[in-house]
């Protein structure tokens, strides 16, 4: 990704830090880097693999760092441009101290979707793009598979996937998947009659290990070590592994993210035993569409509906 | 923790349909209650000192009564629990009278709830915490909003009494509805005579600041220091300058202006000075009579005004006063006649209301004193008053009886006679109301000495005929149509909430009812109170009623007040909003909902900013709480855990 | 509001009214509000049928509303404030008990359907300034006072137009159509309904209270909207005025004859000759009016 | 090869339903809606079984349930007493015998991390002991380790019979299934047919082949010094670990993570005591009761879970508190590698700066 | 809850102290009859009210949520009631995707004067309540925690179950 690198370059003397992506354990695995110093910076890369939202790493980087005159650069993606402004509306991060590399991002790819389209099992040794197409080296020989038939589900609906705000953007933009928000995969769950839909969640809340990897992996999850899930004073929930104590848990992060989620979709990408959590985040923001007009992350000067009211409106 | 139930019978109010010994027989297997029983009437004096005898005999830490409502006997309780030295805040009550008892017959299911209320109760208790208030200095002035009888009653008590006072009037005058009264039953005092000296002892007393044609804009702060922000409204004439000679108004050429004092009847001029014994006497421009303002040209006033007081760019200007009390004193209006198309109101103009035909009876109104016909100045000889215009009828919504017209218009029968001795009045009535002193035998009067002819019946329909009006209607007394020609029909309009008073309401945050009217604290125990601390009423804004009721409301409202600035400090309420410091993450939700500004940021040794409520201004609503995604800042006696203890006893 | 509408015309203006019927179709085909019939439609029944019990007269007018609905109609107009009343009074039976009153009918009925007058029809579906620029002859220079009875508007919880005291809805038609309408006092007093033949004297009484009212404001003609006021007011004027020992001579036209006028109809088809008391007086008023005014526009 | 027997595949579901009429059955098996997700399941009929696949959280679940009741207590009112009522505690609990049946070799051989505390250290866990005794291992030889996997890095091995009470030898059409232990040798009665000559040398050769293979490079067993060295380096632990979420996932799919927290979860007069998993990259895993945390932020907790399991333990007991199965690199939301940073510990130079 | 026999229904309310409660009191004090089914929780105001509490409520098995607070503009702290009105209609639009069921949550606004509305408000919700039965609640707790075994309820993927997994969407 030669412009990322020569944008890098050019601008390191300006930048105190710069967070992006590295290939990770695995070639199929990219994992979010931290460089500091300048021969670092060829680790860093561009792909579809790149599917971790860096923007929850800013809060707590600007917090710990002081504020010197150098920047944080950061590479973000267009759904992920969508969690820093909603961080930026409510105060959680200086947008002055980050220079933001902006991507136009033509989908990323979902682990378990490869791993099923794949025909032979040897391990990757090397990954390579072209235009929409996945190339995997194996000592099996290689393989061809087309980005679009393993996209993240977040993805398929995604309708931001350029740059909201960035000081720079690398790379010509992309065509949204969606024009006006979608909600299929809600209605969806809507569509079932209501027993069952209970019955779908619990077996679905069931299997949750309560790992609040979905909680620590959400950019607008800013309670950090404080959350109320685990808290016993006030005690909401019980330390009992119940699908009931899990459920309230999942109400607690869908109730406090109401108007604020960007529909990034980390909470369901980091779930180890792929519980569809994002669902209730995007029951929130359908709702909120509906009741408010509102879009949480896509106006930096913008009010949180539940953070604020309208004296004259009627109908609630 | 050692925790005591009592269980109210309230005589049987509750005991028959609640089996209150069971009730608290199974109180005892609540965790944490070491004594539980039931008593005839709790809240009385005998039974709250069982109270202290049982928390001194058990080593009580909480006590629970299961009761009336906590809205009528908290206080009571709570300061009997404190004479035994529990803190106030270790006691909950059990509404099992109004929520339980007095709404069903089925003794079973009440008892049931019953023991579930109170078993809701313990588990608050069990979670409650001693909490201690904490004292504010009281700002010892007060603010009087209405310069009416009621108003000026309020003020010059206080005044008296050696307190600062901020008198704001809506109009150019203060006096209210009474200064635009002749006389007043039942006494047939005139009117001014006894109001003037009163409105003078208002602008002569020092420590009363009077905002005349002013009014009041935003009001914030809590009971002990609000803050009123007041719009002075332009009047385009220095009122420090005017000395009130009325020069201005006898040259302004623009004589054609509507006297809305004289309640329409006569013309006035642009500049004015809406009454003799006005106060403050100072001349005002009515602008869109005003042939400057209309042409730019003119400027009579401004060149005859010997003190040259005119100043055609005043603007209007913002006052702050800072108070520790407010009395509203806001009056009432009288019921616009025109929904009853078939009276002829405002279509004929010999058919008036009671406050026009006051106007016309009084020496200051539009026809010197002389009682004449509007039409053509003729003397009437046949007047017909029709009571209930506006009052008792549901179908122009104003189900309520004025409780005044009745008394206004048998002492205008009388006065009219008085002008005019061979006139003779007649009054449609469906029932006379004259419950006060001296009331019944004045209406008495009216009948006996003043020959008024009582038709008692309602009017069907008013009309013409030749230059007279017939008033068509029913004797019920006679069982037939009446037809009554009159030379001048006198409409007896009744009360309604004052124009504007829903607005004030809102940003005083009292209640009003449907009506408009403001709701007291309690209709029997505290009539001048409202629910909203340091915030009193008087007057008619409250509900229709006459001159001695409101004057009495003023005196109880000044009361009221004194009461209150009796002591230096006030304690406030404890039940404020808390933050727990190393829970909270400072992302400034709380800051942002609080509707009273009671949070402000607090920065730690380590440059943290963290969340700090300011415990005299937070009013307890609770928002905070709410909002809070960690759940930080908790609103003490009703934390969280407090809350979700109620819930869990209630289902699993 | 669709433009067609369920016409019930009701037995008294098959009848005594059938100027009321004629003039009501003539003005409705020339405004463009198509008027169906309603089927095999029965008699309202009146003031007896409830007289015997209120189920019967439900059920009897309740007939008409369901035959109306069979057709797809969802508002049905009566011109006869007698027949409103029956139709409007069948509905509220209907909400009260729906089963009991669909067994008293013998079939099904869903109650949507709307009643209205002739008046509310021309108001609301046309309105005053529609009606104003439809007008081709203005009567200008009649003095006509609108006379409504005492049943049109009331009870106000039934009728649920106009104010019960104090009722404009025709006084706005007829300034619509030019008129100049004096303040008249006793629109909705009482004319003696149907005590005309068995105590006249009530009848003469009365109606001649309102006749000398009319008189006094100046009125050169009284509009009606009720066949029964019609017919004391001026098939029993000679009555009246032998009674009251005066001469009234005063044309009491339907309001749908006054506006058929107005709409350049021809008198025929509003069956003007049917009244007792020739309009004579009133037309050469309004032609004379009419031809200064020509004079005066062509003048100009 | 002493007791063993030939299990063809077709007789799997047929053997595994005879197992579980006197013993719970836990056999690895996907879920109907998420085909790929594959945990430790009760044996059914009908359970789609996956031997050929890895499970997502270890079999720790079997022994050590993510939460269970120690004691229920029951508060009875009686104000003659003190302190106004009388407890009664009841911790009854019946265990049915359990076989975790075709876990890895890594699963089973992580039960000796919880050996060495539950049962050899200074107090013995009663409720950990009993599932123990009661719990038989079959772990199959794994042969699809992946980019992950790193068993003989910490002295396991593909085959490691260590923690194991019978062996899977995976063949074409069938398994052999071997005796290790006593318990094992119990259990191979029960199912199988003779094994054949031929099918008993090609388990063998499998088992040496397996036995030679090498699953992740170099050693970690030896790290506790470098570890105490690199202890005060910050910039060495904020390059690997300014990456981590802090979650609790690694602690709970790892099948040597043995810590948890004690909790009473009562309502009214009743109520449990509850033993639950814990995370030490939880932050109230050390939240002292002053509010002082001496580990306050992921550096710190990161560092004590690689301390714990490469230094602290290895000086204490003398093994690494870690059987590589790579759950926690596979697993991690952003691949935390934890080889990657145990292998830097020792190396000098200035890295990831 | 021990005295939960079979057929008693429950409605836990949450009334503002300021004008809901004060109505609750007038019902009870001009004996409007009402269902006995509700039990009120008071709190200061509904800008108390943290959408939470509402569904925790159903989610543990209260048969009814009420929630009822002063008319809008008419807030005893001004503004509670606005910021109650958008958090209580947000969670009452979710409530059925979780399965829970809407129609046991019921939010209003009555003033301390409507007694006879309080009346109305509470006989009706308790109608509706009757009809619905009781609450099965979010995750009755199966059998899971104190059994010995580890993998918590066996509920496991039936066969027959008819499965949404977003991948299939």
């Amino acid at each position: 990704m030669k412009t990322l690198h020569s944008h890098l370059e050019d601008h390191f003397e300006e930048l105190e830090l710069v967070i992006g992506w590295e290939i990770g354990f695995e070639p199929l695995r990219a994992t979010p880097a931290f460089v500091r110093r300048r021969e670092d910076l060829a680790r860093l890369v561009w792909n579809p693999l790149c599917a971790p939202n860096l923007s929850v790493y800013l809060p707590q980087i600007l917090k710990s760092a002081e504020k010197t005159e150098k920047k944080v650069a950061v590479c973000l993606k267009g759904c992920d441009t969508r969690s820093l402004t909603a961080l930026i509306q409510e105060g959680f991060v200086d947008r002055e101290r980050l220079h933001v590399i902006g991507l136009p991002c033509p989908g990323t790819v979902d682990p378990q979707a490869l791993a099923q389209a794949r025909k032979n099992r040897a391990p990757v040794t090397q990954v390579s793009f072209q235009d929409n197409l996945l190339i995997l080296h194996s000592y099996e020989g290689t393989e061809e598979i087309p980005l679009d038939s393993v996209l993240a589900r977040r993805c398929r609906r995604c309708r931001q996937p350029n740059p909201l705000l960035a000081d720079v953007v690398l790379g010509d933009p992309v065509p949204a998947r969606c024009d006006a928000p979608s909600f299929a995969h809600v209605e969806a769950v809507d569509s079932l009659p209501l027993e069952e839909r209970r019955a779908y969640w619990e077996r679905e809340l069931d299997r949750c290990l309560r790992c609040y990897a979905c909680r620590n992996a959400c950019p607008l999850c800013v309670c950090r070590d404080r959350c109320l899930a685990e808290s016993r004073t006030p005690k909401w929930t019980t330390q009992r592994d119940s699908v009931r104590d899990k459920f309230l848990f999942h109400m607690i992060h869908a109730l406090h993210l109401a108007g604020r989620c960007t529909e990034c979709g980390e909470c369901e990408r980091v779930c180890p035993v792929g519980i569809p959590v994002a669902l209730f985040k995007e029951k929130m923001a359908q709702i909120a569409l509906d009741l408010w007009d509102y879009q949480a992350g896509v106006d930096p000067a913008a009010t949180p509906p539940l953070q604020t009211f309208d004296p004259s409106e009627t109908g609630i | 923790m050692r925790i005591g139930v009592f269980v109210c019978q309230c005589g049987t109010n509750i005991a028959s349909t609640v089996d209150t010994g069971a009730v608290a027989q199974r109180a005892l297997d609540y965790p944490d209650v070491v004594f539980a029983t039931d008593y005839m009437y709790t809240c009385s004096e005998p039974g709250q000192q069982e109270i202290q005898k049982a928390i001194a005999e058990h080593r009580l830490q909480g006590v629970v009564v299961a009761a009336c409502s906590p809205r009528m006997h908290e206080a009571t309780f709570r300061r009997a629990v404190e004479k035994a030295g529990l803190n106030r805040y270790m006691f909950e009550m059990a509404n099992i009278r109004e929520h339980v008892s007095w709404i069903g017959q089925d003794k079973g299911a009440n008892t049931l709830k019953a023991m579930e209320l109170v078993r809701m109760a313990v588990e608050k208790l069990r979670r409650n915490e001693p909490l201690f208030a904490s004292e504010v200095p009281i700002n010892k002035r007060v603010l009087v909003i209405g310069g009416g009888v009621a108003g000026i009653q309020a003020a010059l008590d206080c005044a008296d009494a050696g307190l600062d006072v901020v008198l704001v009037e809506r109009e150019q005058s203060i006096g209210g509805k009474m200064a635009k009264l002749d006389k007043t039953f039942p006494t047939i005092d005139c009117s001014s005579c006894i109001l003037g000296p009163k409105m003078v002892d208002v602008a002569q007393k020092e420590n009363i600041t009077l905002h005349a044609y002013s009014e009041v804009e935003a009001v914030s702060g809590y009971i002990g220091n609000f803050t009123v922000k007041i719009r002075k409204k332009a009047t385009y004439v220095d009122w420090d300058a005017c000395t009130g000679c009325g020069l201005c108004m006898e040259k302004c050429p623009s004589k054609k202006t509507v006297d809305r004092f004289n309640e329409n009847l006569g013309t006035t001029s642009a500049i004015q000075i809406p009454f003799p014994q006005a106060i403050p006497k100072k001349a005002r421009i009515q602008k869109d009579a005003c042939r400057y303002f209309a042409t730019g040209k003119c400027k009579v006033c401004q060149k005859i005004c010997p003190t040259n007081a005119i100043h055609y760019d005043m603007e209007d200007r913002e006052v702050v006063e800072e108070v520790g009390a407010i009395i509203v004193a806001t009056g009432y209006d009288l019921f616009d006649p025109a929904p009853y198309g078939e009276y002829g109101a405002g279509r004929y103009p010999d058919v008036i209301t009671g406050i026009q035909f006051e106007r016309i009876l009084s020496a200051s109104g539009p026809f010197g004193g002389h009682v004449k016909r509007p039409s053509d100045g003729k003397e009437p000889k046949d007047i017909v008053f029709v009571a209930c215009v506006g009052s008792r009828d549901k179908s122009v919504d104003r189900p309520y009886c004025s409780g005044i017209c009745c008394m206004y218009i048998a002492k205008q029968a009388i006065l009219a006679r008085d002008h005019l001795p061979g006139v003779q009045c007649y009054v449609f009535y469906m029932d006379i109301r004259s419950p006060g002193k001296n009331y019944d035998e004045f209406v008495r009067r009216a009948i006996e000495e003043y020959g008024v002819q009582y038709i008692r019946g309602r009017v069907g329909k008013i009309y013409p005929r030749g230059d007279r009006m017939v008033v068509q209607g029913a004797d019920t007394l006679l069982g037939a149509q009446v037809e009554v020609e009159a030379d001048l029909v006198v409409l007896a309009t009744g009360v309604e909430s004052s124009r504007g008073a829903k607005e004030l309401a809102e940003k005083l945050r009292i209640s009003y009812d449907q009506y408009g009217f403001y709701m007291e604290s309690h209709p029997k125990l505290r009539p001048v109170e409202t629910n909203t601390a340091g915030v009193y009423l008087a007057g008619a804004c409250q509900g229709p009623k006459d001159i001695p009721a409101s004057v009495a409301q003023g005196s109880a409202a000044a009361s009221k007040v004194l009461a209150l600035f009796a002591r230096d400090t006030i304690a406030t309420d404890p039940q404020v909003a808390g933050v727990l410091e190393s829970v909270c993450i400072g992302c400034g939700k709380c800051l942002s909902v609080c509707p009273f500004g009671a949070i402000q940021w607090k920065t730690l040794r380590d440059g943290s900013r963290k969340a700090e409520v300011l415990e005299t201004v937070c009013q307890g609503c609770g928002l905070c709480n709410a909002t809070c995604p960690p759940k930080a800042i908790q609103l003490k006696h009703f934390t969280d855990d407090q809350i979700l203890a109620e819930l869990d006893a209630l289902c699993a | 509001m669709k433009r067609t509408v369920a016409y019930y015309p009701g037995c008294s203006l098959e009848g005594l009214a059938e100027e009321y019927d004629r003039s009501t179709r003539a003005v409705c085909r020339a405004l463009g509000l198509e008027l169906v019939e309603i089927p095999d439609w029965n008699c309202c029944g009146s003031t007896p049928a409830h007289g015997y019990t209120p189920l019967l007269s439900a059920a009897l007018a309740g007939r008409n509303l369901a035959l109306a609905e069979d057709a797809g109609l969802d508002v049905v107009m009566t011109p006869c404030p007698g027949c409103l009343k029956a139709l409007k009074g069948s509905l509220e039976k209907y909400r009260e008990d729906p089963a009991c009153f669909q067994d008293a009918l013998g079939r099904s009925f869903d109650g949507r359907v709307r009643v209205v007058s002739i008046l509310q029809l021309l108001l609301e579906r046309i309105g005053p300034e529609a009606l104003a620029q439809a007008v081709r002859h203005p009567l200008t220079g009649a003095n006509v006072v609108p006379y409504y009875g005492c049943l049109l508007t009331r009870p106000a919880s039934f009728a649920q137009f106009d104010d019960p005291e104090n009722p404009v809805s025709m006084d706005r038609i007829l300034e619509a159509i030019g008129c100049t309408v004096p303040d008249f006092p006793f629109k909705t007093e009482c004319c003696g309904a149907t005590y005309g033949v068995t105590r006249n004297p009530i009848v003469t009484g009365l109606t001649g209270r309102i006749l000398d009212m009319a008189v006094r404001v100046g009125a050169a003609a009284v509009a009606v909207a009720c066949p029964l006021c019609q017919q004391n007011l001026d098939l029993r004027q000679q009555q009246v005025e032998k009674a009251n020992h005066r001469s009234f001579r005063l044309p009491v036209l339907y309001i749908t004859q006054l506006v058929g006028l107005a709409l350049g109809l021809a008198p025929e088809d509003l069956g003007l000759d049917k009244l007792f008391v020739s309009p004579e007086s009133l037309l050469s008023r309004i032609d004379q009016a009419s031809d200064t005014a020509d004079s005066l526009s062509n003048a100009g | 090869m002493e007791k063993a027997v030939f299990l063809p595949d077709t007789e799997l579901h047929e053997a595994l339903a005879a197992l579980s009429a006197d013993a719970q059955v836990w056999v690895p098996a996907g879920d109907a809606s998420k085909p790929d997700l594959v945990r430790f399941q009760r044996y059914r009929p009908g359970l789609s079984v996956r031997l050929d696949a890895r499970s997502l959280v270890s079999a720790k679940e079997v022994l050590f349930p993510r939460s269970e009741a120690l004691l229920r207590f029951v508060k009875e009112k009686d104000l003659s007493v003190p302190a106004g009522h009388r407890l009664h505690v009841d911790d009854t609990r019946t265990v049915p015998p359990a076989v975790v049946f075709g876990c890895r070799p890594c699963d089973a051989r992580g039960f000796l991390t919880f050996d060495r505390v539950f049962l050899q250290g200074p107090y013995r866990d009663p409720y950990y002991a009993e599932r123990r005794e009661k719990t038989t291992f079959v772990s199959l030889v794994c042969r699809d380790a992946d980019g992950a996997c790193f068993c003989s890095a910490v002295g396991s091995g593909p085959a490691d019979p260590q923690g194991s009470d019978a062996q899977l030898i995976a063949l074409p059409d069938g398994y052999v299934l071997r005796a290790i232990t006593q318990r094992g040798a119990a259990l191979v009665e029960k199912i199988g047919r003779g094994p054949t000559a031929e099918q008993i040398q090609a388990a063998r050769d499998m088992l040496d082949q397996a036995g030679r293979e090498m699953v992740g490079e170099g050693s970690l067993t030896a790290m506790d010094a470098a570890f105490r060295a690199r202890f005060q380096d910050a910039a060495f632990w904020h390059g690997h670990i300014d990456k981590c979420l802090s979650c609790g996932l690694c602690t709970f799919v790892c099948p040597t993570c043995y810590c948890f927290t004690i909790t009473d979860e009562a309502r009214g007069l009743s109520g449990e005591r509850i033993r639950s998993w814990d995370a030490c990259m939880f932050p109230h895993f050390t939240l002292e009761a002053s509010g002082h945390n001496p580990r306050p932020s992921k550096v710190e907790r990161y560092r004590n879970r690689v301390g714990h399991k490469f230094s602290y333990f290895v000086s204490k007991y003398g093994q690494v508190a870690c059987c590589g199965c790579g759950r926690c690199i596979r697993h991690c939301p952003v691949s935390v590698d934890i080889r990657a940073v145990v292998r830097d510990l020792p190396v000098q130079e200035e890295v990831h700066a | 809850m021990d005295e939960k026999n079979d057929k008693q229904l429950r409605i836990v309310g949450f009334l503002c102290n300021w004008c809901s409660y004060g109505g609750a009191d007038t019902a009870g004090v001009c004996r409007f009859k009402q269902p006995p089914l509700l039990r009120i929780i008071r709190i200061p105001c509904t800008g108390r009210m943290d959408p939470l509490f509402v569904v925790k409520a159903l989610a543990q098995g209260a048969d009814g949520v009420l929630v009822s607070g002063c008319h809008p503009k008419d807030c005893h702290y001004a503004v509670g009631n606005f910021y109650a009105r958008r958090r209580l209609e947000l969670v009452k639009r979710f409530l059925p995707f979780v399965g829970l069921d809407p129609r046991r949550f019921h939010y209003t606004w009555v003033s301390a004067s409507e007694g006879q509305r309080w009346q109305q408000v509470v006989s009706e919700f308790s109608a509706v309540i009757q009809e619905l039965g009781p609450n099965p609640g979010f995750g009755q707790d199966a059998v899971t925690e104190n059994a010995p075994q580890a993998v918590s309820s066996q509920g496991g993927a039936g066969d027959t179950e008819r499965c949404i997994s977003p991948r299939s969407l």
